[in-house]
C-alpha cells in the first residue's frame, strides 16, 4: 500500500524535457519532498504519478502494481494541486465533500468528514462561501482541505502552503505531519520553504532540469550534498563558494588557502576544485575559541549587512575593489556570513574570518561531484 | 368563421367527427373550404345509395400552391402512403403521375356506366389531364375553375353606364372599351385604382393571367390549341408573334399608362396600379374588397365572398374577360374572342396504395351524377365539371354563384387550359419572370418574349419526348 | 412585458441624463434603446396586424385600424393552437435533449482531447451542413416511413409521429452543436478537469460536473439555439407530417394551414395572432435560459 | 474506498461500461464517445447524403414511373456548368449577363452583405447584453426574440411591411431613394429588403453565441488589462476580441453556412423568381421531380459552401477545424 | 509622486469586513511590506489601491490627487496578481510587453525593456512560450516582468515570489531591491515570508482582521512589536507567549516567575499579563554566561527536536505531563528554544533554562497592548 516507483519516467514535450529518465523508489508511509528550481520538472512529475500526464517514457508503480495505465482515480490519491484548481461552481463545502459524494459516502459521514478537514485547515465558518468569494490564502486551504478529507493511498501535495502565513503555515505543517503519521500515507510535497522540506520529509529528492540529484534523509542533503548543485540549492542563503586548485598544500584559491594532505582525498595536483562553506559556518575571528579546527584566518572587508531578527547576514568582501554581488551563485572573492544579531560587526570595517574545518566541502569544479564534506582531522593532517 | 356549431368542430386540418366510429373512413384530401360543408355532402351521398358505413371525411390539400400539393403527393404515392385514400389534384400536374400510373386505374375498377357519364356530360377540356394516352380514366373531374371580371356595378352605373342593360355578362367586351370604362368610372367616382389583376412573376401569372391576355388577342403559346399538350419539343414556340407583343402592351398601357414608350394606342392607360406586379390572388382581391378598385380578375371563391350579402351583393357583377381581338381576326384556333379565361380544375383520384379501395370507389361512383352532391359543391363555390348542371334553376337560383352562371358557362366553353406538360413547370417559371419583367418595364415586350423564345426552346430540347 | 421594457428604457435614459457628461453611458444608452426599438417594431406591427380586422388589413399605419382582441381567441378556435405548441415543444425538447447529450459527448472528445484523425472528422461533421435541407428528403423520407428494408429489415414508420421530425433534426442540427460545444469546453482550464478526476471522476464524470456547469452559457446557447431552429423547422415538419394537431404536427404547419385554409385570401390578423401565441412559450423560455449565461463561472477556480 | 454504488442492482452493468470505458486509452476513449454520434448521422446524414449524391449521376425521370433516369456520369454536373441545366431552373445558374439574376451570385451577395452586417450588429448588442443594468432580463429577451419567430411569420411580416397596399415600409424605403415603388418586383430591391429582414431575424443568433462567449472570459483578465493601462477599446481589442474569437468564428462559420443555403425567407418574403437562391433552384426542380438535375444542384450548393468555408478558414486561420 | 493615502478605507462584503476603516499613509519611494493571516485583507487593500475595487467607505489619495473614482489604468499603477493571471492567448513577450504596446512604445524600445525584464526573472529563452506550457513559478515570473517591464508611480505586488525557490527568490529579491532604489518607486508588497518582509521594506504594515495593527520599519515590529497579536506574528517561529500576573514581585506565571519592580511599570498588582520572548532569547543553562541579565532559571523538560539545518528549534515541556502543542500560540506549560545545531540537548531531558531580561516583552493579557518591551536595568531593579 502505497510504495511509488518511477522506472526510467521520461516527459518531453516537444523539445523540452520536463522530466529526464527519472527513477523514484518510494516506500509506503515515507513523507517525500521534491525540491528543485523553478521549473525543474516537480509538478511534472507529480502529474506522472497521479496519472494526469503520460509519460513519454517509462512506467509508474503504485502499490506495486503498474499504473502506467490506469485513470487518476483508480491510483488511490490525492492531490492538492500548485494552481489550486477548485471547482468554481460549488460552494466550499461542495468543494470539500466532492471526492466523498462521488463515492457514495453517507451525508453523516461526509459531514463528519469536511468539519475535521476545515476545522484543520482553519475555515470552520466559510463552508457556504463561494471560492471566488475567498482570498488566495483560503482557496488554498480548502484545496488542502479537499485533499485529506480523503483517505487515499498518496497524497500528491504542489506547494500547499504557498499562500499562507507564517503561523498558519507551521499549525499546518504540524496537522499533515499528525495526520502523516496517522494515516500513514505516503506523502509526495513539493515545496519552496527549506524549513519545510527540512522538518517535515523522511527523505528529500532534489531535481535539477528533469533530473534526480540526490535523494535522501534532509540533514544528509544538508551535510553531505551529493554535488554541488544540491549544495548550492539546499540551504538557504546558499553555500558559499570559491573556486580554486589543489596545490601540494590543500587547496588554493585566488584570495585564501585551506591547508591539507591532498593525498588524502581523490583528486590530482592542479586540479580544478571548488570549497564550499554554509554562512553560518564562516566566523568572525573572535569567535574562533569556540571551532574546534578552525582554518587559517582570511582577510576581508564587511560590505553590506543584513538584519534577519535572529541573525545578521554579512556579506563579505576578500578583495577591495569588487561590488558585492549578492546572489551570485559562485563567487570567488567574496563569502556570505551569518552571525548573531547582537554581534558588533558594522559595514565597510575590515574583519577577519574563519572557517570551520569540520563544515567545509570540496567538490570538483568540472563535474560538481562532491568530493568531501568536512575536513577531517585525518585529511588535514600534513 | 369558426365551427359551424353541432358536431363538426373545426379541428385544424383533419376534420373528424364522433359518428364516425365504427364506420369505415375514407380520408379525401381536397380544398379547405368545403369542410364545413361536409355533413350535407355525405349526406347527399348516402342519400344516393351509398353505404352508411362508408364515412367520407375531409382532409386539407397538404399546402396551397400546386407545386405544393404536388411534391407532397409525390412523396406520398411514392412511397406507398395508404392514406388519403382519396386525393384531389390540381390539373396542372396530373399529367405526370397519370402518365407514370401513379393513380388507380378507374376505367378498371369504375362501372363503365358512370364513366359514360363523364366522357358525356364532362367538360372536355378536363380529360387530357385524367385520361392516359390508351384513354384509361385515372381521375374522375372534381371541379372546374374559371376566372371572371369583377366589376363594382354600382360604380359603373354611378358614372353612367347600364351593364344590365347592355348585358355585360354575356355580350361581347373588348379591352380597349373595358379600359375606358374602367377609367372613366374611376375618375368619375374617384376610386383609387380601376383594374386590378395578379402579375406577380408566378404561376398564377404565366398560366392564368398571362395566358388569358395573350389568348384574347389570338396569339399562343406553342402555335394552335391542338399543341397545348405536347408533343414537347416538336411543336412552334409562339411567345414572340405579334399578339402575344400586343397583349403585354396593353397591360403595359394599363399600368403605365399612354407615356409608356411601348404602350399600344388606343388603349386608356393609368388604370391599374404598378403593385399588380407584385399581387396574387389575395393582395388584389384586398384591394377591391376595400372598394379601391373598380374591377377585379378574380375565382369564384372571390366571387362568392364579395357577392355575398354582407358584402357587395347584388352590385357586384361578374363578366367574361374582354376581347383583343375577334375571334375572326385570330391568329390562331380557338382564340381571340371574348371569354378567352383560363380553365382549369381539381380531379379526383384514388391512392393506389389505399387500404379502402374498394370503398374510394364506392364514394366516386356515387359523386358522378349526383345533383345533390354538386349543388352544396356549388355553394361552396365549387363549379361542377358537368357544366350541364348549370343550366339547371336550383344553381341558376342558388345563393350567390347561381347569378354568375353565364359567365361561368362562357368562360367553361371558350375558356383555355395551360398546356399542362412534363415541361410545363420550368416553363412556367420562365414566362412568369419574363412576363412581370416585361411588364415592370426592365425590358421592352419584344426582347422579353424573344428570350421567353429561346429559353422555351431550351426547356422543350431538353425534355422533348 | 411591453410594460416592462418601457420602464427599463425609461431607467437607461434616466441614468444617461444624470450625468451627461458620460459619453460613454450614454452612447450605450442610446444604443441599447434603439436596438430595442428597431427589434420591437415588428412585434409592434405583428400585433397592430393582429388587432385589425382582417378586412381592414390594407394602407396600414403604425396604429391598428381597430381593436379585434377575440382575434386570440378565435384563432384557438379555427385550429388546437395549444396542441401543436404542445407538439412543437415536445418535439423541440426531444431534439435538443439528444443534440445536447450526443453534442457534449463528441464536443468532449472534439475539444479537450488531440488524436489522429480529428481535423477530418471535425470537417466530415461540417460537411453535412453544407447541403440543403431539401438534399436529405427524398431518402430520409423512403427511410423513415417505413418504405425501405435494410438488410432484409423493415424500416420504422415514424410517418405522424414525433419521432419523424425528431430523428432528422437531431442529426442536422448536430453539427452546429458539436462545433459550438467544442469551442467551449476546449475553453474550460485542464486544470479543473484533472482537479476532478483526481477526485475520482471518470473522464465523462469530470464531462458532466465540472466541463458542462462551468459552460453554462456555451451549453444554454446551444439548447436554446437548437429547441427555436426545431420549433421553427418547417422542411422536415412538412415532410414527416400530413398537418394535424393529432398527429404531431408543429406549430408551423399549424400556422401555415391558416394560411392554406382559403386559397385566395390570407386571414393576416388571425396569423399575426397565432405567431403571437407561438413566439410566446419561446419568449419565455429565453426569458429563463438568459439569466444561465451568466458571466464568470470559472472565477476564483485558478491562480494561473 | 468504499462505495455503495454496487448496491444498487441496475448501477452494476452501467459500473461495468463506466470502467471498461475509463480504461480504454485516450484515442480508443475518444472513438468510443464519438461512435454513437457518428452512428445517428451515418444514417440520418451521411447515407442520404451518399444517396443523393448517386442520384446526382443520373438523369432526370420525365415520362418514366421510376422517378430516377438512367445512369449519366457527371454529365448532369457539365450542364450545370455550361448552362444546359438552366433550361429548369426558374433563373439561371450562374450568368454574368445578368449577373443579379443568377442564383450563385445572388446568394453569394445575400451571404456575404447579411453576414457581415449580422456580425457587426450582433457584436455590438453583445456587449451591450455582457454589461450588468437593471432590465437586463428584459432587453436580452428582447434582442433575442426574433429568431424566435418561425420563418413562415417573418417573412409574411415584412412581406406585408413594404407590401405597398398593406405596410407602409415600401414608401418610407422609397421616399430616402432606396428602393422602387413596388419593390418586390426587382431583384435588387427584393434582395435588399431581404437583406433587412434576414439580418433582423438572425442577428439574435450572432448575439447570443457571441454573448456565451463574452460571459464565459475570465474576468481577472480585465483587470489585469486595466491596471496595465488598457482603455476601453484596448481591452476590447487585446482581451475581448481574441478571447471571443474562437467562438465568434464558429458563429460566423455556421451563419455563413445558412445565409449561403437561403430559402425559407426568400420563398415566403419576395419568391424565388425575385431572388433565385442556390437552395431555391434546388427545391424547384426537386418539386419538379428533376431529382437529378435537383441532387446535382445540391451538391454543386455543398461544395461550393465547402469552397467559401474552406477560404474562411484560410482566411482567418481558424483553428476551428 | 507615488505617496499613498488610505483615509478610512473600508470595504465591506456582505456581512465580510474585508478591510476596517484603515488608514495608511506612504511617502513617495517607500517600499511597504503588507504582512497578516490569511484572509485578513491584504489583497483587497491592494486592489482597492489598485482601483479594481471601490471601497465601501473611505477615499484613496495617490500623489496627493484624489482616485478614489479613477479607473486603474489613470493611477500610475503596475500590478502583480496574487493569482498572476497571464493572458492565456498572449506568449511570454506578448504578455510582458502588454502594457507598452498599450502605449504605443518604439518596437525597439519594447525588445529592449522586455529582454531587460526576462533577464531579471531570469525567463530567457522563453519568450514565445504560451503560459500554459510553463510551470508555476515561470508564470509568476512572467507576471512579475509584466509590471516590472514598465515605470509607474506605485508598484503593487501581491506574493509575486510565492512560487518561487529560495535561490531564485533571493535573487528576486535583490533585483526588486536594485529596481527600487532606480526608478524610486513606492513599492507595496504582501508577503508571508518573513524574511523577505524584513530584508525588504522600509516599513511593515501588520494588519489583522481588516484592520492595521502597526506600521513600522521592520526591526521595530520584531523588537517592538505594538501588541500581542504583531508580537506573535512577526518573527518565526512565533514568539512564546505566558500568562500571569503581576504581583508585587514583578510577573508570577504558574511554572515560573520574572523578578522586577512593578511600580515602574504601568501596571496594577493582580494585572493579567503575558509575558512574550521569541525561542531565540531562551538560553539553556550553560549558555548563561553570554547574557549580560539573565532571569532566573526556569525548569523544562525537552520534549521534541526539530533541526533546521542552521539552528535547532527544542519543544521544552515546563510541566512533566503535558503534550507538546506545536503550533499553539499561548500556551503557559510550554516553551519554544532555538540552539545552535552543535547543542548537545537530547529529546526528553531535564534542561534548565533562562531568559534574556533585555529581551523580555510583557502584554495587556486582556487589550493584547505592549507595556514593555525589554526588562531594562531600571526596570528589573527592585
Ligand atoms: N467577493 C467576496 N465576497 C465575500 N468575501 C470576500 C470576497 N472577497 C474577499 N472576501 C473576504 O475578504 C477577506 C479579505 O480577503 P483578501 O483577499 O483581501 O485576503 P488576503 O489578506 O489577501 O488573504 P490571503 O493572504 O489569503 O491572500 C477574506 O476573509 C475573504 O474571505
Ligand atoms: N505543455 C508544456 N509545453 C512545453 N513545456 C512545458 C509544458 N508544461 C511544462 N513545461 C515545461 O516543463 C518544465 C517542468 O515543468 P513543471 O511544471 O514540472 O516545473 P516545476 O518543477 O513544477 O516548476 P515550479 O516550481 O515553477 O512549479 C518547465 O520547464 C516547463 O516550462
Ligand atoms: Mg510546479
Ligand atoms: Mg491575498
Amino acid at each position: 500500500m502505497g510504495e511509488i516507483q518511477l522506472n526510467d519516467v521520461t516527459k518531453r514535450y516537444g523539445d523540452v524535457t520536463a522530466v529526464d529518465n527519472m527513477n523514484l523508489d518510494l516506500d509506503d508511509g515515507e513523507f517525500i519532498c521534491l525540491v528543485g528550481p523553478s521549473g525543474c520538472g516537480k509538478s511534472t512529475t507529480m502529474e506522472i504519478i497521479a496519472g494526469l500526464t503520460m509519460p513519454t517514457d517509462g512506467s509508474i508503480l503504485i502499490s506495486k502494481q503498474d499504473v502506467t495505465n490506469l485513470p487518476p482515480k483508480d491510483r488511490g490519491i490525492a492531490m492538492v494541486f500548485q494552481n489550486i484548481a477548485l471547482f468554481p461552481h460549488m460552494d466550499v463545502y461542495d468543494n470539500i465533500s466532492f471526492g466523498l459524494r462521488l463515492r457514495n459516502y453517507e451525508k453523516e459521514e461526509i459531514d463528519r468528514r469536511v468539519e475535521r478537514a476545515s476545522d484543520i485547515v482553519q475555515l470552520e465558518g466559510m463552508l457556504d462561501r463561494m471560492p471566488e468569494e475567498m482570498s488566495g490564502g483560503q482557496r488554498q486551504r480548502v484545496a488542502i482541505a479537499r485533499a485529506i478529507v480523503r483517505n487515499p493511498d498518496v497524497f500528491l501535495m504542489d506547494e500547499p502552503l504557498a499562500n499562507l502565513d507564517a503561523k498558519l503555515r507551521v499549525h499546518m505543517r504540524t496537522e499533515l505531519q499528525r495526520l502523516h503519521k496517522e494515516l500513514e500515507t505516503t506523502i509526495v510535497y513539493v515545496t519552496h520553504d527549506q524549513a519545510e522540506a527540512m522538518t517535515m520529509s523522511d527523505r528529500i529528492a532534489v531535481i535539477d532540469s528533469g533530473e534526480l540529484q540526490q535523494i535522501d534523509p534532509p540533514l544528509t542533503c544538508y551535510n553531505e550534498p551529493s554535488n554541488m548543485f544540491v549544495a548550492g540549492f539546499i540551504g538557504s542563503p546558499s553555500m558559499n563558494f570559491v573556486e580554486g586548485t589543489i596545490t601540494e598544500h590543500g587547496f588554493e584559491a585566488e584570495n585564501f588557502d585551506v591547508e591539507f594532505e591532498p593525498s588524502h582525498l581523490d583528486v590530482s595536483l592542479g586540479d580544478d576544485i571548488t570549497l564550499g562553506v554554509r554562512p553560518e559556518d564562516v566566523y568572525p575571528i573572535d569567535a574562533v575559541h569556540s571551532l574546534a579546527r578552525p582554518t587559517e584566518e582570511i582577510a576581508a572587508v564587511s560590505d553590506v549587512l543584513e538584519p534577519m531578527g535572529d541573525e545578521v547576514f554579512v556579506y563579505l568582501k576578500l578583495e577591495d575593489d569588487v561590488q558585492t554581488q549578492i546572489e551570485e551563485t559562485v563567487s570567488n572573492d567574496q563569502l556570505l556570513m551569518s552571525v548573531e544579531p547582537d554581534s558588533l560587526i558594522q559595514e565597510d570595517e575590515p574583519v577577519t574570518v574563519v572557517l570551520d574545518r569540520s563544515k567545509v566541502h570540496l567538490f570538483d569544479s568540472v563535474s560538481g561531484t562532491a568530493i568531501c564534506h568536512g575536513l577531517t582531522p585525518a585529511i588535514s593532517q600534513r | 368563421t369558426g365551427g359551424a356549431g353541432e358536431s363538426e368542430t373545426t379541428t385544424g386540418t383533419t376534420k373528424s367527427s364522433t359518428d364516425a366510429s365504427g364506420k369505415t373512413v375514407i380520408k379525401w384530401a381536397v380544398y379547405p373550404w368545403i369542410a364545413d360543408k361536409m355533413p350535407e355532402l355525405r349526406q347527399a351521398l348516402w342519400d344516393a345509395g351509398l353505404s352508411e358505413d362508408i364515412y367520407l371525411e375531409h382532409q386539407d390539400l397538404p399546402g396551397t400552391a400546386p407545386g405544393d400539393i404536388r411534391s407532397q403527393y409525390q412523396q406520398w404515392l411514392s412511397s406507398g402512403r395508404t392514406e388519403p385514400d382519396i386525393l384531389a389534384a390540381d390539373t396542372a400536374f396530373t399529367i405526370p403521375f397519370v402518365a407514370q400510373e401513379q393513380f388507380l386505374n378507374l376505367s378498371e375498377n369504375l362501372p363503365s356506366e358512370k364513366l359514360d357519364v363523364v366522357t358525356e356530360n364532362y367538360a372536355s377540356q378536363l380529360f387530357p389531364t385524367v385520361r392516359s394516352s390508351d384513354g384509361d380514366f385515372y381521375g374522375i373531374p372534381f371541379s372546374t375553375d374559371v376566372p371572371g371580371l369583377l366589376y363594382r356595378k354600382d360604380l359603373v352605373t354611378e358614372a353612367g353606364y347600364d351593364p344590365e342593360g347592355e348585358n355585360w355578362a354575356q355580350n361581347s367586351m373588348t379591352w380597349k372599351r373595358f379600359s375606358e370604362i374602367v377609367a372613366d368610372t374611376q375618375q368619375r367616382t374617384g376610386t383609387e385604382h380601376g383594374f386590378v389583376f395578379q402579375a406577380k412573376a408566378y404561376e398564377g401569372l404565366s398560366a392564368c393571367n398571362f395566358n388569358e391576355w395573350l389568348t384574347s388577342f389570338g396569339g399562343a403559346f406553342f402555335g394552335g390549341r391542338e399543341n397545348l399538350f405536347g408533343p414537347v419539343g416538336k411543336r412552334p414556340i409562339t411567345v414572340d408573334e405579334s399578339p402575344v407583343l400586343d397583349s403585354l402592351r396593353m397591360i403595359r398601357t394599363f399600368i403605365h399608362g399612354q407615356d409608356d414608350e411601348q404602350s399600344l394606342d388606343g388603349y386608356t392607360g393609368g388604370i391599374s396600379p404598378r403593385q399588380v406586379l407584385q399581387f396574387t390572388e389575395p393582395e388584389s382581391r384586398t384591394v377591391f374588397a376595400n372598394g379601391n378598385s373598380v374591377a377585379l380578375r378574380a375565382w369564384p371563391q372571390a366571387w362568392q365572398t364579395s357577392g355575398s350579402e354582407e358584402n357587395y351583393g347584388t352590385d357586384l357583377g361578374v363578366m367574361p374577360i374582354p376581347s383583343g381581338v375577334s375571334e375572326a381576326q385570330a391568329k390562331n384556333d380557338g382564340t381571340g374572342g371574348i371569354g378567352r379565361s383560363f380553365i382549369g380544375g381539381y380531379s379526383n383520384h384514388i391512392n393506389p396504395h389505399s387500404k379502402k379501395i374498394d370503398a374510394a370507389v364506392e364514394v366516386l361512383t356515387h359523386m358522378i351524377g349526383n345533383v345533390e352532391f354538386r349543388y352544396h359543391l356549388f355553394n361552396a363555390s365549387v363549379v361542377p365539371p358537368n357544366l350541364s348542371m348549370l343550366d339547371t334553376e336550383r344553381f341558376q337560383n342558388a345563393p350567390v354563384l347561381g347569378r354568375y352562371t353565364d359567365v361561368i358557362k362562357i368562360h367553361a366553353q371558350r375558356g383555355i387550359p395551360r398546356p399542362a406538360t412534363i415541361a410545363w413547370n420550368p416553363e412556367s417559371a420562365k414566362i412568369a419572370s419574363q412576363v412581370n419583367s416585361t411588364l415592370a418595364r426592365d425590358a421592352t415586350p419584344a426582347k422579353a418574349m424573344g428570350t421567353l423564345k429561346s429559353q422555351l426552346a431550351d426547356i422543350e430540347e431538353r425534355l422533348s419526348q | 412585458m411591453f410594460h416592462r421594457i418601457n420602464t427599463t428604457l425609461e431607467q437607461l435614459s434616466e441614468t444617461a441624463l444624470r450625468s451627461p457628461a458620460d459619453a460613454n453611458r450614454l452612447v450605450f444608452t442610446g444604443g441599447t434603446i434603439v436596438f430595442v426599438l428597431t427589434t420591437l417594431f415588428p412585434f409592434y406591427w405583428l400585433f397592430v396586424l393582429a388587432l385589425t380586422p382582417n378586412e381592414l388589413i390594407s394602407n396600414m399605419g403604425l396604429v391598428p385600424k381597430g381593436y379585434n382582441l377575440a382575434v386570440f381567441a378565435q384563432v384557438f378556435q379555427e385550429l388546437p393552437l395549444h396542441r401543436y405548441i404542445f407538439n412543437s415543444v415536445l418535439i423541440s425538447l426531444m431534439v435538443t435533449a439528444v443534440v445536447i447529450s450526443l453534442g457534449s459527448v463528441a464536443g468532449y472528445a472534439f475539444g479537450r482531447y488531440e488524436f489522429s484523425g480529428k481535423r477530418p472528422l471535425m470537417l466530415i461533421i461540417l460537411v453535412i451542413s453544407y447541403f440543403p435541407p431539401a438534399a436529405f428528403l427524398l431518402p430520409l423520407f423512403r427511410l423513415l416511413t417505413g418504405s425501405m428494408t435494410i438488410l432484409g429489415i423493415q424500416t420504422p414508420d415514424f410517418y405522424n409521429t414525433p419521432l419523424g421530425v425528431a430523428f432528422p433534426l437531431s442529426a442536422l442540427t448536430l453539427p452546429f452543436a458539436i462545433f459550438v460545444l467544442t469551442t467551449f469546453y476546449s475553453q474550460i482550464p485542464d486544470g479543473l478537469e484533472d482537479a476532478a478526476r483526481i477526485e475520482g471522476t471518470t473522464r465523462l464524470g469530470a464531462l458532466y460536473r465540472v466541463i458542462m456547469p462551468l459552460s453554462l452559457p456555451g451549453l444554454t446557447t446551444v439548447g436554446v439555439l437548437t429547441f427555436i431552429t426545431v420549433y421553427n423547422e418547417f422542411f422536415f415538419s412538412f415532410l414527416m407530417t400530413d398537418g394535424s394537431a393529432d398527429h404531431w404536427s408543429p406549430l408551423v404547419w399549424g400556422i401555415s394551414s391558416i394560411i392554406f385554409e382559403q386559397q385566395f385570401t390570407t386571414p393576416y390578423n388571425l396569423l399575426a395572432a397565432a405567431s403571437i401565441i407561438g413566439v410566446f412559450p419561446i419568449a419565455v423560455l429565453v426569458l429563463f435560459a438568459q439569466e444561465k449565461i451568466v458571466s464568470g463561472l470559472t472565477a476564483g477556480a485558478l491562480k494561473e | 474506498m468504499s462505495t455503495k454504488l454496487d448496491s444498487v442492482p441496475w448501477r452494476r452493468p452501467l459500473r461495468a461500461v463506466t470502467l471498461r470505458i475509463e480504461q480504454l486509452s485516450d484515442t480508443q476513449f475518444v472513438y468510443v464517445l464519438l461512435s454513437p454520434v457518428f452512428l445517428l448521422l451515418a444514417v440520418v446524414a451521411f447515407w442520404p447524403i451518399v444517396n443523393t449524391f448517386e442520384l446526382s449521376l443520373h438523369a432526370d425521370s420525365i415520362v418514366s414511373p421510376d422517378p430516377i433516369g438512367e445512369f449519366a456520369g457527371f454529365t448532369n454536373y457539365v450542364d450545370l456548368f455550361t448552362g444546359g441545366l438552366d433550361a429548369l431552373m426558374p433563373r439561371p445558374f450562374v450568368s454574368l449577363s445578368q449577373p443579379l439574376k443568377s442564383a450563385l451570385i445572388v446568394t453569394v451577395v445575400f451571404a456575404g452583405v447579411s453576414v457581415s452586417i449580422e456580425t457587426l450588429l450582433g457584436f455590438a448588442q453583445a456587449l451591450i447584453l455582457n454589461e450588468e443594468f437593471r432590465g437586463r432580463r428584459w432587453v436580452r429577451l428582447v434582442l433575442i426574440l426574433p429568431w424566435a419567430v418561425p420563418i413562415v411569420i417573418f417573412g409574411t411580416m415584412f412581406y406585408l411591411m413594404f407590401n405597398s397596399t398593406v405596410g407602409f415600409g415600401s414608401e418610407i424605403l422609397h421616399g430616402l431613394g432606396l428602393i422602387s415603388a413596388t419593390p418586390f418586383t426587382s431583384t435588387q430591391d427584393s434582395l435588399l429588403l431581404l437583406i433587412i429582414a434576414d439580418i433582423w431575424k438572425t442577428t439574435p443568433f450572432m448575439v447570443l453565441l457571441i454573448l456565451a462567449g463574452l460571459q464565459s472570459i475570465n474576468r481577472d483578465l480585465y483587470q489585469v488589462a486595466e491596471v496595465a493601462g488598457a482603455s476601453r477599446w484596448q481591452r476590447f481589442r487585446h482581451v475581448t476580441l481574441p478571447l471571443v474569437a474562437p467562438i465568434l468564428g464558429v458563429a460566423i462559420l455556421f451563419r455563413l453556412i445558412q445565409a449561403l443555403r437561403v430559402y425559407g425567407v426568400i420563398e415566403v418574403m419576395v419568391g424565388c423568381n425575385t431572388v433565385p437562391s442556390l437552395s431555391c433552384m434546388v427545391v424547384s426542380t426537386f418539386q419538379s421531380r428533376y431529382y437529378g438535375t435537383s441532387a446535382t444542384i445540391a451538391f454543386t450548393t455543398a461544395a461550393l459552401i465547402g469552397l467559401v468555408t474552406l477560404g474562411y478558414f484560410a482566411f482567418t486561420k481558424s483553428e476551428v477545424v
